[in-house]
């Protein structure tokens, strides 16, 4: 299974990851990715998105999802 | 005819509401427009800001706001709605967003365009990233409306 | 700096508003600008309309005006506030009213511009008088906001 | 005591007045002045300025006031 990751903003900076494609098999939703992608927990306030649409930490993922984490939205 | 648009460049929400109302209205058809500008200001919570970036997420970004802009239309029977948002970096004095909705009403006009400010403050992927003389920081969370 | 117009010609909005803000306002100092323009509909309550009269009590009108936007500033911060109305001939499509407010932040910038817009309704001494297919009548009242 | 009393909108037209001064001296208060203009009682929704303000059917007028009588407004 391949998961393209983004991350945004704050956590970008952080993690120094815009964008990544993930393969494994071990990853059923989208708080699996994030603990794939940096071996912690993910965190309550980081905000996350399947495929360009809000989504939950037990957000089932499939192949090739785009799955994209972010801090609150500070627009407008 | 909703319309979306993000602009890297600075813009005149005065001018993009005449070309669009222009374009897009049909003389007569609207008797109410309600209106917001947010721009940058060289103040945020008592510190000086000199500049501002602003990040967004090309695609969901755009998405976020038309599906915005259909949920309101799904409350307020209006004509026509824009929202422009500027990207990238961006000066004091420059607007940030215009949020601008066409209807019969008064009513209407003055809720859906506050629904859909305050629902693009809420939702809407962006991030600013502040320069001021401690250095840069990004900004943890809007204000309240 | 607060200002209140009346134009016995149309007038644009969004060219006012230009010019207002670029007079009135220092760059970096507003984060939030509220706006309201009501413009004349070709239909009224299922009538068609084909033009408008309005009649206004010179001298009274532009301090009730005044008194508004006094009330309005003792409730919210603001920057700065303008009104502009049409008096006289007006046809279909011409705008008939704009209320804006410069504020810092986006709150008061549409409490205040709402309030400021239902006084208006409400209180301000203007008059319309309608010519339709069936001819020529007075509107007896304004509809709810 | 002399008064000037201006009628607006559909009042204007139905007295036929624009604009009248009125020279006597049995007017102590708004709805006196109506009275002395037409010859009715004022009506409830009669909306009346003494010197561009709002007042109301009792408010008292002196010598030189502009008393205003006009229907509900409808701008905006």
């Amino acid at each position: 299974m391949t998961i393209r990751v983004r991350l945004f903003a704050s956590l970008q900076e952080k993690w120094r990851i815009d964008q990544i494609d993930l393969e494994s098999t071990g990853m059923e939703k989208v708080a699996d990715v994030w603990l794939n992608l940096t071996g912690e927990e993910l965190p309550s306030q980081v905000l996350v998105a399947v495929n360009m649409e809000y989504a939950r930490p037990d957000t089932p993922i499939k192949d090739e999802d785009e799955v994209a984490f972010f801090p609150p939205v500070t627009g407008g | 005819m909703v319309q979306v648009i993000l602009a890297s460049q600075p813009f005149d929400p005065w001018k993009s509401l005449q070309t669009f109302q222009n374009a897009m209205l049909t003389v007569g058809s609207y008797g109410a427009t309600a209106v917001f500008v947010g721009t940058m200001r060289d103040f945020n919570e008592g510190e000086r800001v000199e500049s501002l970036f602003l990040d967004h997420y090309p695609g969901m970004t755009e998405r976020e706001l038309e599906r915005i802009l259909r949920e309101a239309r799904s409350q307020w029977e209006f004509l026509d709605a824009l929202i422009e948002h500027r990207v990238g970096e961006i000066e004091p004095g420059e607007p940030i967003v215009l949020v601008a909705v066409w209807c019969a009403h008064r009513g209407a006009a003055f809720d859906a365009c506050r629904w859909i400010m305050e629902a693009l403050k809420s939702r809407a992927p962006f991030w600013k990233k502040e320069t001021g003389p401690a250095g840069v920081r990004w900004v943890e969370r809007n204000t309240a409306g």
